[in-house]
């Protein structure tokens, strides 16, 4: 019986776990998805000079 | 003959916290009630709060995988935080631990709202950043941070609004005519209660002192807070006296001297034993 | 010594569903984030007036 209650307890909690591991593809892929954006975003839509200076400069994450 | 008593006192206490330490699963209502008695030793105490406030679960087969859990967690939240640029490189540490707790509660501003910290975050930033004088690592600091603050919302919100009124009754018991005088001086409203009783008066002790009322604080006590408030007041009472503006009255009691904050610890937490009693859960 | 062994279980499920919430708050902010940065991508650049938009009002730090 202890078994029992020992082996549910792993099953939750390897749920648990895969649950986590789904959550966090998602997280990336909005991740990558927001990185994506800022990179249009900090270049400029005509040309190649910077107008808007330094904030584009810093590495994400 | 004091000190040998203290430090004698001080080993005795050491050894049955480390009796407690060794049990498993860790009893924690008895850990409790020794940081509600004792002053906890520093090399444990950054480990007992984590017991305390659920960071660590009792049982230490457990640990390491929970401990693993909330360095993840920490993880999760500050690297997201990095890539929506809510961050930068030079951004102080205890306002990453407010973004942080902020984003968990879902009270994230939208990066394009985002101001420098306000007025209401204050209270926060300075308990964040005396547990970052306290605790090196930041896993463990954040962690400590979030759940002492959530904590002590949760269990005492209620009763800070009653803390100033309590503070008066104390201070009438032990010293009517200090309270007599900030009361006609038009003082007495004016404390700093918000620094005393919503900050836990971080920001106002040095943290070595500060360290022996949190103890109280997250073991279960946020009366603590009042009879600290008393003292502070017997301590100064002579300048009181002499000072008839509220509002240098609570400059002064804003800014505080630091050198005998430890022992107006020591006499508060006396104050507060012959009041409320010693808690007597044998440990 | 069953409730033992329950609890014990109980603990190590919350703190990884704690994860699955945290997770859950970053997703929620991500997609906030990302709806702002379209609705910035979306209206033309040589329009109102903000060419470097309202990222760098911000102070860093």
């Amino acid at each position: 019986f202890l078994e029992d209650v020992k082996g549910q307890a792993k099953a939750e909690l390897q749920a648990s776990e895969s649950r986590v591991q789904a959550q966090r593809k998602v997280t990336q892929a909005l991740q990558t998805e927001l990185l994506q954006l800022y990179s249009r975003l900090d270049s400029p839509p005509g040309g190649a000079s910077e107008p808007c200076g330094p904030h584009n400069t810093r590495p994400a994450g | 003959a004091y000190y040998e008593k203290v430090g004698f006192r001080g080993v005795e206490e050491k050894k049955s916290l480390e009796i407690l330490l060794k049990d498993n699963p860790l009893d924690v209502e008895k850990l409790c009630t020794f940081s509600q008695r004792f002053p906890l030793p520093s090399m444990y105490r950054v480990h007992v709060w984590k017991v305390l406030l659920g960071i660590l679960p009792p049982h230490s087969e457990s640990q390491a995988l929970v401990a693993g859990y909330r360095r993840e967690q920490y993880t999760d939240v500050l690297q997201a935080l990095q890539v929506m640029r809510f961050l930068h490189a030079a951004t102080p540490q205890v306002e990453v631990y407010l973004r942080m707790f902020q984003l968990e509660g879902q009270e994230l501003p939208r990066l394009s709202e985002l101001t420098p910290p306000e007025e209401e975050d204050e209270d926060f930033l300075a308990i964040a950043k005396a547990m970052e004088e306290i605790v090196e690592d930041p896993v463990d600091c954040y962690w400590l941070i979030k759940c002492f603050v959530n904590q002590f919302n949760n269990k005492f919100g209620d009763s800070i609004p009653h803390l100033p009124k309590s503070l008066e009754h104390y201070l009438s018991q032990e010293d009517g005519r200090l309270l007599a005088h900030l009361k006609a001086c038009g003082a007495l409203r004016r404390l700093p209660h918000s620094l005393w009783f919503r900050r836990c008066f971080a920001g106002c002790f040095p943290e070595s002192s500060l360290q022996r009322v949190w103890d109280k604080v997250i073991s279960g006590s946020c009366k603590i807070l009042v009879f600290v408030a008393v003292e502070v007041l017997l301590s100064y009472k002579i300048m009181l006296m002499a000072m008839n503006k509220p509002e240098a009255i609570v400059q002064f009691l804003s800014s505080m001297p630091q050198e005998n904050t430890d022992a107006i610890v020591t006499k508060a937490i006396d104050l507060w034993h012959k009041y409320c009693g010693t808690p007597m859960h044998s440990v």
